[in-house]
Parts: structure tokens; C-alpha cells; sequence
């Protein structure tokens, strides 16, 4: 269902993905792990479309990534929802018109809208901020904005940088259970982190990466 | 629905933003203002140099045997002439009195004549575009080779400074006009391009989570419409409040400021330039959107 | 040391964001070149404005009787008046020359008078600001008391009019500059606003990194006043190349433009202020800077 | 050294920290945790001024911060190194004029910030990247940069806010030595953080937050 196929990405003289292959099925958790400067952002970034591959080719579902035609790039897009590692939020947007944006780029009726970002905000505990504005907010609640933004919509990727860098450990693993709810019921979920907490005793697939190689799997 | 938020959008970074675009306002404003300030006196000079031409004339001197018909004949000749507007025919009579209203006082030195010794004459005004030194130079020549014509007084030096005069008047006009009009739209692109640098981070966030293209642009062009239109109105009311306190106040002082003509589409044309400016100046700043 | 610092920093800035800085470079140079043109023209119309009252004059009949002895006192009574700048005396025969001129090939009927019938007269021009109707009135009022002053014709209402007009023309000078400085004014100062807006953030770094405020400060006045100088001196340069135009391309048409003027102490004066407007543009865009 | 009387915070009406008080000695490491918007951020925002409180006084050095004049703040500011959780990094500097900034604010000369600036560089192993822009490195790596600016003018405090959030275990070990480092040769250092890692086994002072409340100390 998604599958890298002997990818590299270089910047400048820096060569950051060197030759990566590997596949993740549909409605898999799977996750990317390393050290930092790995190259685990990058492989994301490659997933939606934000930076370009120099060799290889991406699937993603039907999406032939290497030869997509930008104007159908907003509709690729609108499939996946996407936890940034730098979080993205809208400064001069409150919390849950953030979250809605996902929805009412996505077309989807105003009537409807309100809810489901409700919803969304609930399952993130987050119910209390919806008139906030992310500034006003701690790293772990802006972290958490981000999360339910990307689950909002229901898309059938969700992929999430490094979702609980600023989560204390018991908000974590309530983010790991949205996770896991959201990739039972069918998304496919694939997350970067460098905490092997988040996928220790999971029995999931774990990618590791190291200086822009694929140096091999483990089960969490 | 989409539209629906767009412009709830719109109006939202309308108000939240409203000290920045109050100051683009002010520049659509000021703008808009500046250029139709300027036209509108370089219009005003255009009009009354245009009816430069009206004041002047050739005056035809007819020969002092021509009988009352061979007058006529002469007239209605100079009538049909395609490069004559008007023409005057002035009397032996009434030349003799303009010359005693020049004498003043002293005009009783002419009392003393048996006979009127002045020609009678004919003041033909010309065509505006046959106000030239070449064409008076011309048309002139040809009259005189009329039968019953003594002489022809033309002036074509005046004819030519008058024509010089409006040809430069254009040009310079074109040149003000061309000189400010670039700095203004210099001015508002940067206006527009710096707001745009101010939301760049927003817009790409937007197309990283799928929007299109028309869904980002639109409250951006919804915004600088509202801008453009209350910068257009803004101006049109000054240029008004300018007209009417120069004709009304000033004219008291110097009655040629009553001849001022505002072309009144000016009150229409403006906040409609400012929709346009505003909404182009988005789409500009926008620009091509790269995915 | 800091100075370093900050001059290094204020051209690492020109150069990355020089876009925008072209762009508020063009700002100040439009702006500027706008307010000067204007100036300009402005200033020319003074100076032709204020010549008009040496066209006006008082003309003073003497006489008939009078002896060469008489007109002089006369003339030396009206050379002493204050108000008086140049005064011209016309002999009999004088006047009789200018009246055959205006008659023409007419003036053989001039040449049966045994005698000269024409008075003498004294041609006065006053000093500019004794042209308005009220003081041509009482001046040729008391004119017209002396021995020896037949008749005075002044003409007020043309005094009152060449009067008028420079008022009015000053007035719509003041009223236009206003509105097209503070047009230009609003517009630099969005720009610098704008532009502070899109630093704001590193402001806020660098006070949270312990800056002081001259730090803080230093390479945004540096910069502003490097953008004000270099947009001023273009304008500079405009207005020099405007200037040129139009006086050795369009007087070869018109003789008029070559008296247009352009005071040379704008070349220095316009970088001068493109300086000035840059750090005060800076200083007041960053503000008070609270900590 | 560092004394919190009584302090209590609010936005609105949200109240973030209640009459807190604490204290740390000189020289002495301490670690303050909590869940997500326990107050952890808030409260070193408090000691490096971008807030006031409220309530109560701050005691830092000779700097009484309830009463210190705005004229003063730069110059307490710069005994201080700051860590902040979202970076504050300057975009369109490169990372090592990122890192000389704090030298610069100082006045150290020119000759000396180079140096300086290298060799805090070369403690967060990022002397590779000295030239690129922080938006071209990786989460971890800006975090790092963060860490070098705040230690490279040698605070007498440095306040720390979830320094290793993006940064995976074996780096975060590793940044944590240069934490121990400053801090034998004299320097205090107060680390926010909910990772309970950072902390176990240093045998240093603890501070439990939670919901604004100080509920308690423990020695990690
Ligand atoms: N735009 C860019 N230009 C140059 N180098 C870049 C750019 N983006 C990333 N890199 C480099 O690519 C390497 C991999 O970056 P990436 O963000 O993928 O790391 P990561 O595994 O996500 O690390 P972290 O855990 O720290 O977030 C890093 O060394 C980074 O400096
Ligand atoms: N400017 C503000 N306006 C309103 N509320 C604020 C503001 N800043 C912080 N808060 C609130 O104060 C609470 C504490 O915030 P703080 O940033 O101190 O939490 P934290 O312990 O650092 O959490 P995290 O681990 O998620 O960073 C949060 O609930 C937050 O929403
Ligand atoms: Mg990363
Ligand atoms: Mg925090």
C-alpha cells in the first residue's frame, strides 16, 4: 500500500536518504526510529509531497509520487493527515479553528465541522483550549493541537513526527491509544520517534534508520 | 460551505489584522488620490488649452470696390473651405469704431476725415487642428489668391506657439502622469508583496495540509477587494471634497476656478480601480503558488 | 566590537532580504520624486506667478500744457513715491508712433493733423506688493490730485486679479503639497511597519537573549538610513533627469521651459531627507521597544 | 540563590501556578517535572522575566525580579542561558551567528566569539552544521543549537525547557554531560522536563508540578 523504492535525497553535498526500500501495508502501524539526524523527517516529508525524491520512486494507495502532476498534489494531500515535528499550528487561528481547517479544506459541511473538531479535540483532552490561540498555549497542549488536527479528518494515512517530544509519559501513551484506535478501525499509521517507550511491547514493525540508511527491523 | 468560509476568513483577518490593512487602505488611498489629483489638473489644462485655438484668427482685408454681392461671394467661398470653423464679416463701419475705441479721448482727431479710410474685413477662425504654422502658412496663401482678397494678416508664429504649446502640454502630462503612476504602483506592489511575505508561513501550511489553490487565494482576494474598494472610495471622496472646496471656496477669489470640470465616472471609476488594484495586487502577491 | 556588529549585521540584511529592501527603496524614491516633481512645478509657477505684477501699470496723462520743466518735477515727484518701482516717460510723439503702429496701412489718415492732438503720458509700474485693487485705487487716487496729472488710467480689477491669483495659486499649492506629503508619509511609514512586523519576532528573540534596546536598534537604523540614502539619491537623480528633459528636449519647442528652475540644493537635500526618513522611519517603526 | 515566594500566576482566568515557593541553592542542578501544562514552562518563564507574576516575589542573584526596573532586565538577562521549549532560534541567521548571538549581546570581542561560538558547537557535536540555517537541519539538531547558544557565554543560570524533547536517548545522555559539566564547574542549572530519564539516578533535586501546585520534591 505504501512502498519506497530504492529512494535517495540529497541537499546539496548532503546526502540524506541513501537508497531506501521498504513497504508498510494497509491499516499497518509502523514505526521509524533512529538517532537524530537520521533522516526519519525526511522519509515523511517524501511521503507528502513537502520535499521531492532525486532517485526512486513512492506508492502511496494509487499515487505514483515521482510522476503525481501538481495540480492533483492538494488531493493527494487531503488523504493524509500529517503530525509535524515543528507542530504548523495557524498563530492567528484559534485551537479549534486549527483543527477544523483540516475539515473545511476537505470540503466538508459547516454543520458537520463544529462537532467533529470537537470530537477530535476531546480525544486529546484538549476540550477546555478550543478558544485558545496556540501561542497561548504549553508545548504539550500545541503538540496535542497538531495530533487532532491530523485525526480530524478520518484520512487513510496518518503520519506523525515525533507525536509525544513534548508529552509526559502518561499523556503519551493516551495519544498512543487515539493512535491505535484510529489504525484498528483501518488507517494506516506510520510514526517517527526517537522514544522507543511508544512502541516497546507493541509487536508492531520498527524501522531503524541511521545516518540516511535503512540499517534494518526489529518488532517493538 | 467553502465559499461561505472564505469569506468569513476574509472579514476575520480583515478585523484582526486591521492596523496593517488600514495602512494598505491608506495606500490605495493616497494613491489612487495622488493620480487622480494630478490628472485632474493636467485634464483642466488640456480643456482650456484646447480652446487656445479658438483665439486665434485670420483676418481676410477685402478689397474697398467690392460691391455688397461680390462681398458675399467672397464669404461663402471662405465658408466652404473644410479647414474654417467660423468666420466674422467686420464692416468698414465697424472697423472705424474699434480703432476710436482704441483712440479713446483722442478719437477726435478721425473726425476730421470725409471718407472711412479702413478696408472692411473678414476674422475667420480655423479648425482646431489646423492651428500650425505650416497650415495658417498655407491656408493663408491660398485666400489671398482669392479674387476680391487685398491682404491676408495670419500670424503663423502665434498659430505655432499655441500648437507647441499643447503638444508639450501633452507630453509633459504624459510623462507626470507616467513618472507618478509607476511610483505608485511600485508602492502598492511592495505594500501587497510585503503582506504577502507576512502570511507566507500560513499559505504554506494551508497547501501542506491539501488545500487548492482557490481555497487559499480567495480570502486573500476577498480581503484585498474590500481593501481596494474602501481605498477607491476613500479617494474618490477626497478628490471630490478637493473639487469642491477649490471651486466653491477659491472660485470666490478667481472666478476661472468655476470652469474646474471633475468628470463625474471619477466617483465610480475610483473604488472600481481599487477593487481591481486590490484584487490583482492578491493574485500578484499570491503569485503562481507552487505545490 | 558592537559597531561592527551592528554594521555587519544591518548589510547581511540588505543583502538577504533585498527584495523587499528594493522595494522600500523604491518606496522612498517614489515618494520623494513625487513630492519633488510637484515642488517643482509648483516653485516654477511662483516664479512666473510672482512676475506677473511688473506686466501690470498705472499710466499717468500729463497735462497738455506742461513744460519740459513741469513734466520733470512730476516725473521726479512719482520717482520718490515708495510704491513706485520704474516709471517711463512717453513723449506726444511717442504715443502718436504707438497709435500709427496699431492703425497700419491705415495710418495715412493720421497724416492731415496739422497738430499732435495726443497727451503725454507717464507709464508706472509698482512695487509686487502694492498690486491689489485697494492700494492701486488710493495710489492713482492720489495720483490724480497732483498739478499737472490730467487723467490716471490703473485698471484695478486686472491689479485685483494678478492679485487673486498668486493668493490662490499659493493656497492650491499648500492644499496639494499637504495632501500628496501626507499621502507619501502614510505610505513609508505602512511600509516600515509592515516591514517591523515581519522582524518582530527576532525583536522578541534578541530581547529574550538579554539585547539592549541601542542593540536591538543599531542595525535597523543602519539599514534604514543606508535605504533612505540610496532611495533619495535616486529621486535625486530623477528629478535632475526630469529636469534635463524637459528643458533641453521640449524648449527646443517651447522657450518658456527654459526658465523653469531647479535650486540645486535639492540634489543634496533629497539623499539628506531619504537619510533622515530612513532612521526616523526605523526608530519609530521599532518603537519603544518594551522589554 | 534562586528563592520563588509565594508566587501565583493567572491568565485570565485560568489560574497556571499557585503560590509556589521553593528554592535553589547556588551552583546547585535541579530538575522541575509535571504532566503537560502542569506550569513547568511557566515557571521559568518567571525567572528569565518574559512573565511577572501576580503574586509574591523572585529572588535570583541580587535581583529581586518583582521590583527590577525594565532598564535593568538586559543586563540580568544576560547572566542568564535559556533553553526555550519552542527553540526562539533567528531564521535567517546561520546556526553558528545563532550561537554567537549570545556573545555578541555581551560584548564579547570579536576575536573571541569564533572560538567560542565553535567549540559550544563542537560539545553539541553539531560543528558540521555550523553554516546551514536552522530550517535545514532536523528537529534534533535546531534543539541542539538552542542548547549550545544558551551555554556558550558561560551564564551563571542556565534554565533549561524540555532540552531533549526531540532528541533521542544516546544524544540525550550525552547533552545531559554537558549539563553536568557547567554545572561542576559552578553554574546552577534548573531543567524542566517530563522525561523521568533525564533525571533517574542523577541523585539531584526533583520538583513535582502539577496543575499548577507543587505537590512535592523527590531526589531522581
Ligand atoms: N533543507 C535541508 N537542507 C539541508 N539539509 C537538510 C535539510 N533538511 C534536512 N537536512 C539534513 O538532513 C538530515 C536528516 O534530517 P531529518 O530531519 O530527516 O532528521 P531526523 O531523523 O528527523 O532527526 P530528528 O530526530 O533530529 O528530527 C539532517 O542532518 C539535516 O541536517
Ligand atoms: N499566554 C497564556 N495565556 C493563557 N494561558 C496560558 C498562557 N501560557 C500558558 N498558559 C496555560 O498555562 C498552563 C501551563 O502552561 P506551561 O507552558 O507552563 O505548561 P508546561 O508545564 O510547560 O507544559 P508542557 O509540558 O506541555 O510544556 C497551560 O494550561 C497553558 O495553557
Ligand atoms: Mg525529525
Ligand atoms: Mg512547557
Amino acid at each position: 500500500m505504501i512502498a519506497f523504492q530504492n529512494v535517495s535525497k540529497h541537499y546539496d553535498n548532503n546526502i540524506v536518504l541513501k537508497d531506501i526500500s521498504f513497504s508498510v501495508q494497509k491499516a499497518e502501524m509502523a514505526f521509524i526510529t533512529g538517532p537524530s539526524g537520521a533522516g526519519k523527517s525526511t522519509i515523511l516529508k517524501l511521503m507528502y509531497m513537502e520535499e521531492r525524491p532525486d532517485e526512486g520512486d513512492i506508492v502511496i494507495g494509487d499515487f505514483h509520487l515521482a510522476s503525481l502532476k501538481a495540480s492533483k498534489i492538494p488531493f493527494f494531500r487531503r488523504g493524509i493527515g500529517i503530525v509535524f515535528q515543528d507542530f504548523k499550528l495557524i498563530d492567528n487561528l484559534t485551537v479549534i479553528d486549527n483543527v477544523a481547517l483540516s475539515l473545511r479544506i476537505r470540503g466538508v459541511s459547516e454543520k458537520e465541522v463544529k462537532t467533529l473538531a470537537f470530537t477530535a479535540l476531546k480525544k486529546v483532552h484538549l476540550r477546555h483550549k478550543a478558544d485558545n490561540f496556540p501561542k497561548s498555549l504549553s508545548g504539550g497542549e500545541q503538540q496535542r493541537v497538531v495530533i487532532a488536527r491530523a485525526i480530524v479528518a478520518e484520512p487513510f494515512l496518518v503520519l506523525a513526527d515525533e507525536p509525544t517530544g513534548n508529552l509526559d509519559s502518561n499523556t503519551a501513551l493516551d495519544i498512543m491509544k487515539v493512535f491505535r484506535g484510529i489504525n484498528i478501525s483501518g488507517t494506516t499509521v506510520i510514526i517517527a520517534t526517537h522514544n522507543r517507550e511508544l512502541f516497546r511491547y507493541t509487536g508492531k514493525r520498527v524501522l531503524k534508520l541511521d545516518g540516511g540508511n535503512l540499517i534494518g527491523e526489529e518488532v517493538g | 460551505m467553502a465559499l461561505e468560509y472564505s469569506f468569513r476568513s476574509a472579514f476575520q483577518s480583515l478585523w484582526r489584522e486591521k492596523w496593517i490593512n488600514m495602512l494598505s487602505m491608506f495606500t490605495v488611498f493616497s494613491g489612487l488620490l495622488i493620480i487622480s489629483l494630478i490628472s485632474f489638473f493636467l485634464y483642466n489644462f488640456e480643456v482650456i488649452a484646447n480652446r487656445l485655438p479658438e483665439r486665434f484668427s485670420i483676418i481676410v482685408y477685402l478689397n474697398e470696390k467690392l460691391s455688397g454681392e461680390e462681398i458675399n461671394n467672397v464669404i461663402d467661398t471662405l465658408k466652404k473651405r473644410q479647414d474654417v470653423l467660423s468666420l466674422k464679416y467686420i464692416s468698414k463701419d465697424e472697423a472705424l469704431k474699434e480703432i476710436k475705441k482704441v483712440l479713446r479721448d483722442s478719437s477726435h482727431i478721425l473726425e476730421g476725415l470725409s471718407e472711412n479710410p479702413l478696408s472692411s474685413s473678414v476674422e475667420i477662425k480655423l479648425k482646431k487642428d489646423y492651428v500650425t504654422s505650416s497650415a495658417v502658412r498655407q491656408i493663408s496663401g491660398e485666400i489671398r489668391m482669392m479674387s476680391g482678397v487685398e491682404d491676408v494678416q495670419s500670424g503663423e508664429r502665434i498659430a505655432e506657439a499655441i500648437h507647441l504649446f499643447k503638444r508639450s502640454l501633452q507630453n509633459i502630462s504624459i510623462i507626470i502622469l507616467a513618472i507618478i503612476s509607476s511610483g505608485v504602483i511600485f508602492v502598492s506592489y511592495s505594500t501587497v508583496k510585503i503582506l504577502f511575505f507576512r502570511r507566507k508561513e500560513e499559505i504554506d501550511i494551508l497547501k501542506l495540509l491539501g488545500a487548492t489553490k482557490g481555497f487559499i487565494r480567495a480570502p486573500f482576494i476577498i480581503e484585498g477587494s474590500v481593501i481596494g474598494l474602501i481605498g477607491g472610495g476613500l479617494a474618490a471622496a477626497g478628490i471630490l471634497g478637493f473639487y469642491f472646496a477649490v471651486t466653491y471656496r477659491l472660485s470666490v477669489y478667481i472666478p476661472l476656478f468655476k470652469m474646474l470640470i471633475l468628470p463625474q465616472e471619477i466617483l465610480i471609476l475610483l473604488p472600481l480601480t481599487g477593487i481591481m488594484l486590490g484584487i490583482i495586487g492578491s493574485a500578484i502577491a499570491i503569485g503562481r503558488l507552487k505545490p
